[in-house]
């Protein structure tokens, strides 16, 4: 019994010391954080992407804590988690998530190998940083996509893929999460991340220029089959005054655009591109079209438009090109 | 216009160079030693050099196809084949084909492919094989035939080394265990017990002098090993008879073939001319330590080795003098 | 979720070993073979099924302050009943374990457990958490034994599958643990997206 | 229940408390396996001394520690030593039992740092009927050497340093022996048996 | 001489990570990058060396003074842990400048069983080759060392791990398994150490 | 033998056109002029469609300090301002004009007679050689008068004369030098004149043996000024190498100009259009460029106007071959390769150079085996291989730290990997972020 004693006493002592310093210390030098950084950064998805436009998860969470103090969660979206995950942001710190649209990127080039027949050949690094500093790119049109995929390999979600055929890239609706990741990387501004539109039927419905040429209409026309040549048409049809020309290119504001289609149908260079099947069929195009519009499925608007004009006069030599992108893997 | 205009950046034009020249100018410099081996050993020499390339070769190609589904086959560029030569040369001729052939699998699975291939290793993959080998079956790694057995394998006679005679001296404090090596004249033109690409200096000073020529490498990692364990063993044989001379050291074991072969490997080595001599000087300090004090009669493999495992580091403090830095 | 869930979480989805990769010292140092591996694991299993259980009893008497020291006292002192009985009755496990027995008690599995689950749920499921991570835990340190015991000396839990002179001794020794375990984790992790 | 708040008091009772309950369980449950521990250490070393002595009864008569940290067992069927050296991978401990002329009648390896598979094969090696059979053998007459080393003893394979230090051990144990019989009347006897034993026949 | 012996024992020959695998997990989880694990190393220096002493003083002058060798563990525990944060306090107030530097590592160092397992070691005397005889003075020699093997391990590995973040690991290694595997080829690259702590010895003559 | 002490290669010279003389380029029915070819902010056009210019007008005027203006090089009207696509392979704004005879402005001495004598201020020597609108000649096409203005703080000591040519293929200065020497050596003087030094050296590699040994006999009659001749090693021609390889300085890292050792570095080609600017009041407006290239069946030395497209001065060399792979604006080193042969003669153009397919093919990339021979032969004591790596890592951070501004993109690395590395690609995608990102910082601040 005795020895149970000592052991007690010993013990209880060491335990009662480390109490009372351990006490001590958290009183005196207890470094403040606000417990409700750690609440948030565990609901978050901990992608660490950075695409809310802070270091990391846990920095994203400081700033909604800091946020939620001054008021308000505005502004402030996870594009990974999205509202879901916003919403129990908003709960933990007591507020209202925004309502933010959902958006996805597209790509504002259809420039494929058959709208865009290859005049040189480039032969440097595969990277389209690298492709862009070299020269105006393999065609005439040096705005378009370059094709060395660097949007590809920006992108943490696997949501965006190059089309071997086309040579561009193709973003995935389902699984782009609208980080921004790809549009950053882009030496070319090609990829837009916009909202994925008004859904009807349980269809997202979006209309934006598939272009971003803004050399002379004569000049853009040369470069590509499909190019924007600023025409002003679609300007004209639009009854919402969402589009706008600038420097011969054509922007479809999608705050203001409806998704009515009246454009797609006028632009005579097809470079409008839609993401739902437009009802009225296309009025003119340069031979009689075997197909109306094809079908547009929301994942490949990019491919689905170019069928629109594949009747188009397309220099054959060059349909069998390969792109870039596939040519050899860098490392 | 035929053809279309190719675009890029400068430079346009390329001196030539290439990986395979690199690889396969290494391999010309080791067949002196690999002539003397099979010389000194024959058949056995034969046998496991040609099961050592094979193997080696077969796993890259195995493991680059079936497990890392890579569609290129790296298997010509010849450094496969280098790290069969080489890991053949770490071996006794007399070792059996079922050990040869896990070493190769060691060497080229786990040293090299594991980590994606040429290039990537931090590791000299020979010196993986071997060293895996020597600790796994340390009796069949320290048994050396004697040579001149020109028809015999597994079978045949076996000997003590000139190191492990030196090691012995050290361990008993008595130099004249020493009298009983060779003298070093044969130890130079390669007539002792070894592994098969560490019988003849002679040989390997051969293939330096091809490898400088060529320019595939640079003085800097040899001629710093040896003059490193040149100046470490006189110094301690100078306090201690026990330790063999300088000279010894240098012609036995695998200081040669490591020094001019191994421990220059690109992939394993510094970047920089001052990284290369830090990275020298290590290992010779270590193979006198290890030869000295260790376990191990052969310190070599293991210098190397270990100061594989630093060349990160010291890539990162010793870098290349920049332009301006020497300004005045 | 319910129990059985609990219990499977531990054994695959959030294996200590392979996924959450914790307490890789013991791991790592008591698996040169199958046996010492898989009695590790049990040790490691009966400390961490009891922790649980009282940790999740006295949650509420905790403040928070000390909640981790006191924790630490708990297992400490679960850890030191298992040490004094395994001398007593299984000597041979205690001489094969050794230091590593007391160092269960900073094995993270324990108090990250004891934190993440225990502190917040009920005794009983708590008591699943612990056996099935313990026992994650257990046929990890067990598959990892066997290999390194089948590679280094040809033989599983002492009987013998080839001879033992064609065994590579490098796996019983430290690097083998290592390179046994990365190998290991890489087929697991194929296994676990396929 | 609502937890409690961290307040001086409220943290230094809890934790003392735990800490107390702890001490007193770990103390309960110890002075239940002390027991068994005593006894099973007990056990070890008499069972040892027993089979390196090669006799299934016997008595130690003494036990006694030498300068050189060896320790004497005098039963009445010989000597059992306990001697250690530096072997390949540290203290390698051995337990060898000799006969009153000094031979060997066998030996046991306690403890060892050795590698598994190489040096740790030390255990068989030298037991009779093996390669390195060193029972029966005398170091008095002829110190125990490996053939390396011009003796008689084949050395475990690829591990000729661990061999050199087993060989020393007995050596050593040898020596220990010799000159503890000149020095050592018998005194006091004391019966080892498998029953549970005093405390300090063991000093480790 | 036993203390240089012990000294590079502690760091070459018995390297606490490398062949007695103790502080793996830091070892495996901070060594992304040189700098990180550096500071870890200092960090588990200065605890270690610290928590040496004092658990050599309990185990001597209180656990062994009243026959508690039993209460080892669960005192040993409670007083790293304590000692830890005492140590993150002191520092701050005493160099804010250290506790910039390895502030952050102390937290980490609680659950790192090279703390305890050296203390044990080191309390119970089992870490010295068989004839140097155990003291205050070689446990911290001891401990000291082996924190530094233990730091030397952290940095030469984070160097390799950083230089294999700039090559293309095949998908199914990536990550902790080919950190794994490297660990396994250093630990290999360090077995050739062994033996020369006993050609030291020789040498010395202990 | 004198040479820069760090790295360096040397690749095949193939010097097709050497000892062959200049011949007066025809000149183009249409000459396009882009407005940015120099270093700085493009020039302002100040002429509008359909105005009458001649040989000589300025058609464009500076846009800053760091700029110059530009000249017409023929005569005629003023077609249209409009883009083309030019040797950035971008389509850039450009005046074009169509060319009517060959008409000079009056200003201008035509006559072949050597001025030695200039008795004007240093100032005024530099104001002349700005409105005449020269620009570096080697490559860099900085402009003239900000170099021959050193902040006040510099202390110049050295005038050196860039005569190195080291790129393969070119022979443009060489040729320069041979049939114009007493020019080039007053445009030396005038030079020291201008920045106010006694010393003048020009460096000239061992490879050009006749250029040597004329110079040499020409500076005899010049005070001060020295001939160096180096050893052949690329990028010798590279300014810092140059400098360490003649006055054995090296000039710190950027910011730090050559001046802050001391130097004042030009091309021949720019003292030689100093010396017209100055003593002749001709602004520039043509200059010496090499077509050349092993298929070209007549590679020539040309006296060329600029704004006169390639394809014309390839097609007076025997035609652009069948399996043309590339052409290159400049030397194969350093020069760019164009998009087409329309591409017009810029001030820069030192040459165009022909490839075939199979020459301009890179081979297949292959991982780098860490040989470190992109290291030693790194002028610039880099490691090419990191700089690379972190780049397409996107490590900046890294890639700053390292040094990366350092590089010369002299292309040595790229030209020795032995495992064809697209080294110099990602460099300088490496340079040109970290520089935006210095910039950015510096202007935060
Ligand atoms: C075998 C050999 C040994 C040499 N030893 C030295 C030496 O010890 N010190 C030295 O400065 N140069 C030595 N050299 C001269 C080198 O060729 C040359 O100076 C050196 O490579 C320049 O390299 P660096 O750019 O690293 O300075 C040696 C050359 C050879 C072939
Ligand atoms: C991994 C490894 C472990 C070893 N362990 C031991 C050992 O425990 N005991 C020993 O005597 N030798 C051991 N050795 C062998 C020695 O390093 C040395 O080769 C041997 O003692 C001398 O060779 P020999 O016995 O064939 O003369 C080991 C070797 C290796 C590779
Ligand atoms: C790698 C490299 C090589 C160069 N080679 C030459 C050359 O051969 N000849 C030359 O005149 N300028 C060359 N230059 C350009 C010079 O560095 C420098 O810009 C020029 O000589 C300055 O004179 P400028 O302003 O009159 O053109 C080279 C530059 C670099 C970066
Ligand atoms: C000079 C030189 C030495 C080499 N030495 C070795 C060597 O020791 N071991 C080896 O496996 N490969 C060697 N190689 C081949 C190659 O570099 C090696 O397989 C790579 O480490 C594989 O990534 C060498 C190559 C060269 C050019
Ligand atoms: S496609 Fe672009 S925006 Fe969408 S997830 Fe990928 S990187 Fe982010
Ligand atoms: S869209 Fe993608 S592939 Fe096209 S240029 Fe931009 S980054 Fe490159
Ligand atoms: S291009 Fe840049 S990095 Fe490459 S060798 Fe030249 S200076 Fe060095
Ligand atoms: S030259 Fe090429 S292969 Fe060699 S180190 Fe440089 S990049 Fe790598
Ligand atoms: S188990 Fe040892 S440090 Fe984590």
């Amino acid at each position: 019994m005795n020895l149970i004693l000592v052991a007690v006493i010993a013990l209880g002592a060491i335990g009662l010391i480390a109490a009372v310093v351990l006490y001590l210390a958290s009183k005196k030098f207890a470094v403040f954080e606000d417990p409700r950084i750690a609440q948030v950064a565990e609901v978050l998805p901990q992608a660490n992407c950075g695409g809310c436009g802070y270091p990391g998860c846990s920095g994203f969470a400081g700033a909604c804590v800091k946020a939620a103090d001054a008021g308000s969660l505005e502004g402030k979206l996870c594009p990974v988690g999205g509202a879901p995950v916003m919403e129990k942001v908003a709960a933990i710190l007591g507020l209202e998530a925004v309502a933010s649209e959902p958006k996805l990127a597209v790509v504002r080039c259809n420039g494929s190998c058959e709208n865009r027949p290859r005049i040189v050949q480039y032969d440097g690094a595969i990277s389209c940083r690298v492709a862009h500093a070299t020269s105006g790119g393999e065609t005439l049109c040096s705005f378009g996509c370059l094709g060395c995929g660097d949007c590809v390999k920006a992108c943490k979600f696997d949501a965006i893929k190059m089309n071997p055929e086309t040579g561009l890239p193709e973003v995935d609706a389902e699984k782009c999460t609208a980080c921004g990741a790809c549009a950053k990387a882009c030496p070319r501004g090609i990829i837009e991340i916009r909202p994925k539109g008004r859904v009807v039927k349980g269809e997202a419905r979006r209309v934006w220029v598939g272009c971003v040429n803004k050399d002379k209409g004569a000049i853009a026309a040369k470069a590509c089959a499909v190019s924007c040549i600023g025409c002003g048409k679609c300007q004209k049809v639009c009854k919402k005054e969402a589009i706008t020309i600038e420097n011969n290119l054509a922007y479809i504001d999608p705050a203001k655009c409806i998704a009515c289609g009246l454009c797609f149908n006028e632009c005579p260079k097809h470079a409008i591109h839609a993401s739902f099947a437009v009802p009225v069929p296309r009025p003119k195009v340069v031979k009689p079209a075997e197909e109306p519009a094809a079908p547009k499925a929301a994942a490949k608007p990019v491919a689905a438009a170019s069928e629109g004009v594949s009747a188009e006069p397309v220099q054959k030599s060059a349909s069998k090109e390969v792109p870039a992108a596939e040519k050899q893997q860098q490392q | 216009m035929a053809n279309k205009l190719i675009v890029s950046l400068s430079p346009h034009v390329h001196s030539g160079d290439s990986v395979q020249k690199n690889m396969y100018g290494v391999i010309i410099a080791l067949i002196p030693a690999l002539l003397v081996s099979l010389f000194v050993f024959g058949l056995g020499a034969a046998i496991v050099t040609i099961t050592s390339i094979a193997a080696c070769v077969l796993f890259e190609w195995a493991i680059t196809k079936y497990i890392l589904n890579r569609e290129k086959c790296t298997i010509t560029d010849g450094s496969a084949i280098l790290t069969g030569l080489l890991l053949a040369f770490n071996l006794p001729s007399n070792l059996p084909l079922w050990i040869i052939i896990i070493g190769a699998l060691v060497a080229i699975g786990v040293g090299k492919m594991t980590f994606g291939g040429l290039g990537c290793n931090p590791f000299n993959p020979a010196l993986v094989g071997r060293i895996f080998l020597l600790i796994s079956f340390p009796v069949q790694m320290t048994t050396w035939p004697t040579p001149g057995q020109l028809t015999s394998y597994t079978d045949a006679e076996t000997m003590a080394t000139p190191l492990s005679i030196m090691s012995r001296a050290i361990k008993d404090g008595n130099a004249e265990i020493l009298n009983e090596l060779p003298d070093s004249l044969s130890l130079f033109l390669g007539q002792s017990a070894g592994s098969l690409g560490e019988v003849s200096a002679l040989a390997l000073l051969l293939g330096f002098a091809w490898l400088l020529y060529k320019r595939i490498i640079t003085w800097h990692i040899p001629v710093s090993i040896l003059v490193t364990v040149f100046v470490l063993s006189g110094l301690m044989h100078w306090t201690n008879p026990a330790f063999a001379s300088p000279e010894y050291h240098l012609l036995t074991g695998g200081l040669m073939l490591g020094a001019i072969f191994m421990a220059t490997d690109y992939v394993t080595s510094p970047m920089s001319h001052t990284g290369q001599l830090v990275y020298g000087i290590s290992i010779g300090v270590l193979t006198v330590i290890i030869r000295a004090f260790g376990a191990y009669p052969e310190g070599m493999s293991f210098a190397i080795f270990i100061m594989n495992a630093f060349v990160p580091l010291i890539n990162n403090y010793f870098k290349p003098k920049r332009f301006g830095e020497v300004a005045k | 979720m319910s129990n059985f869930k609990v219990f499977m979480n531990g054994l695959v989805k959030e294996n200590p070993t392979f996924v959450l990769l914790l307490g890789m010292c013991p791991t790592l140092g008591t698996t040169s073979s199958a046996f010492n591996g898989m009695s590790m694991g049990l040790a490691t299993t009966a400390v961490l099924v009891f922790s649980n259980i009282i940790i999740s009893l006295i949650k509420n008497v905790i403040p928070d302050m000390v909640r981790i020291p006191s924790f630490i006292v708990v297992i400490a002192s679960l850890v030191t009943i298992l040490q004094m009985v395994l001398q007593a009755y299984v000597p041979t496990v205690y001489e094969s374990l050794g230091l590593f027995i007391p160092l269960i008690v900073v094995n993270c599995i324990i108090l990250g457990r004891a934190e993440a689950f225990a502190a917040k749920n009920s005794a009983v499921s708590s008591l699943f958490d612990g056996l099935g991570m313990g026992l994650g835990f257990t046929w990890a340190l067990t598959l990892l034994g066997a290999t390194r015991e089948f590679l280094g000396t040809g033989k599983i839990f002492d009987f013998t599958i080839f001879p033992e002179e064609y065994g590579m001794l490098l796996f019983v020794l430290a690097p083998g643990a290592f390179i046994a375990l990365g190998y290991l984790l890489a087929i697991v992790n194929k296994i676990r997206k396929a | 229940m609502k937890k409690l708040k961290s307040t001086l008091p409220n943290m230094a009772i809890v934790l003392t408390l735990i800490s107390v309950l702890a001490g007193g369980i770990l103390a309960y449950v110890n002075s239940v396996t002390k027991g068994p521990i005593a006894q099973l250490k007990e056990k070890n070393l008499a069972d040892g001394i027993k089979a390196v002595l090669n006799a299934q009864d016997l008595k130690v008569q003494d036990s006694k520690t030498l300068d050189a940290g060896d320790v004497l067992y005098i039963t009445d069927k010989g000597t059992a030593v306990k001697t250690i050296t530096n072997g390949f991978g540290g203290a390698l401990t051995v337990l060898v039992g000799f006969d009153n002329d000094g031979n060997i009648q066998g030996y046991q390896v306690l403890e060892h740092a050795e590698t598994p598979g190489l040096g740790a094969k030390a255990g068989d090696w030298f037991q009779k009927d093996a390669k390195g059979d060193i029972i029966g053998k005398n170091p008095g007459e002829k110190e125990l050497t490996v053939s390396k080393d011009g003796g008689d003893v084949d050395a475990i394979t690829a591990s000729t340093i661990t061999s050199r230090a087993f060989l020393l051990a007995i050596n050593n144990a040898y020596k220990s022996f010799k000159n503890a019989e000149v020095a050592a009347p018998a005194i006091e006897e004391k019966t080892v048996s498998a029953e549970p034993a005093t405390e300090e026949t063991t000093n480790e | 001489m036993a203390y240089i012996l012990i000294f590079i024992t502690a760091i070459f020959v018995n390297n606490i990570v490398l062949s007695q695998f103790l502080g793996i997990c830091p070892f495996l989880g901070v060594s992304k990058k040189v700098e990180t694990a550096a500071g870890m190393g200092a960090a588990v220096a200065f605890v270690l060396t610290i928590a040496t002493i004092v658990t050599y003083l309990i185990q001597k002058y209180v656990l062994e003074a009243f026959q508690l060798e039993y209460l080892q563990t669960i005192a040993f525990i409670l007083v790293i842990a304590s000692l830890v944060q005492m140590v993150e306090i002191i520092l701050k107030k005493v160099s804010p400048a250290l506790y910039q530097a390895l502030g952050v590592f102390l937290p980490l160092i609680t659950t790192n069983c090279c703390i305890l397992g050296v203390a044990i070691l080191v309390a119970n005397g089992t870490y010295a080759s068989y004839n140097v005889e155990p003291s205050l003075l070689t446990g911290v020699v001891y401990a000291f060392s082996t924190a530094l093997g233990f730091g030397l391990a952290m940095i030469v590995f984070a160097g390799i791990r950083e230089q294999l973040s700039m090559v293309n690991i095949p998908k199914g290694m990536q990550g902790m398994a080919i950190a794994l595997v490297t660990a396994g080829l250093l630990a290999m690259a360090f077995m050739g150490f062994s033996g020369v702590d006993g050609g030291l010895r020789q040498l010395f003559g202990i | 033998m004198k040479t820069f002490r760090i790295g360096g290669v040397h690749p095949a010279e193939n010097k097709l056109s050497a000892g062959k003389p200049i011949v007066t380029a025809e000149l183009p029915k249409v000459a396009v002029f882009p407005l940015s070819q120099h270093i700085g902010a493009p020039a302002v056009a100040c002429v509008a469609k359909g105005d009458e210019v001649k040989v000589g007008t300025k058609i464009a005027d500076a846009g800053g300090f760091v700029s110059a203006p530009i000249f017409s090089s023929v005569s005629g009207k003023v077609a249209k301002i409009d883009t083309v696509i030019d040797a950035s392979g971008y389509r850039k704004p450009a005046i074009f004009i169509n060319v009517v005879g060959d008409e000079w402005e009056e200003s201008i001495d035509r006559s072949d007679t050597l001025v030695k004598e200039c008795d004007l201020e240093p100032k005024a020597i530099v104001e002349k050689i700005k409105n005449a609108g020269v620009v570096g000649m080697g490559g860099a096409c900085f402009p003239t008068h900000v170099k021959l203005t050193p902040p006040p703080t510099a202390k110049p000591e050295c005038v050196i004369v860039n005569a190195v040519e080291c790129e393969p293929y070119l022979t443009a200065d060489h040729q320069l030098m041979l049939e114009h020497p007493d020019e080039i050596l007053v445009g030396v003087t005038l030079v020291m004149k201008a920045v106010n030094v006694n010393k003048g050296y020009i460096g000239i590699e061992n490879n050009k043996p006749d250029a040597i040994k004329l110079m040499t006999e020409k500076a005899a009659q010049y005070p001060n000024i020295e001939v160096v001749p180096l050893k052949v090693k690329y990028p010798q021609g590279g300014e810092k190498q140059l400098i360490d390889a003649v006055i054995g300085r090296q000039v710190p890292a950027p910011p730090a100009l050559p001046v802050s050792v001391g130097a004042i570095l030009q091309n021949v080609g720019t003292m030689y259009a100093i010396y017209q600017a100055v003593q002749k009041n001709k602004p520039l407006f043509e200059r010496v460029v090499t077509v050349t290239g092993k298929s070209l069946a007549n590679p020539t030395n040309f006296m060329a106007r600029m704004g006169t497209p390639m394809s014309q001065l390839i097609d007076a060399c025997g035609g652009l071959p069948e399996d043309t792979g590339k052409v290159i604006g400049g030397g194969p080193m350093m020069g760019k390769a164009l998009m087409n042969t329309e591409v017009p003669i810029c001030k820069g153009s030192s040459g165009v150079l022909i490839m075939n397919q199979k020459e301009s093919k890179r081979a297949e990339i292959d991982p780098c085996i860490r040989c470190a021979k992109c290291v030693s032969v790194c002028p610039m004591g880099l490691e090419p291989y990191l700089l690379a790596t972190c780049s397409s890592l996107a490590d900046w951070e890294r890639d700053e730290k390292e040094d990366i501004t350092s590089c010369i993109e002299c292309g040595s690395c790229q030209f020795t990997c032995p495992s064809h590395r697209p080294l110099l690609d990602m460099i300088r995608l490496g340079k040109s972020t970290v520089m935006g990102i210095i910039r950015a910082r510096n202007a935060k601040k």
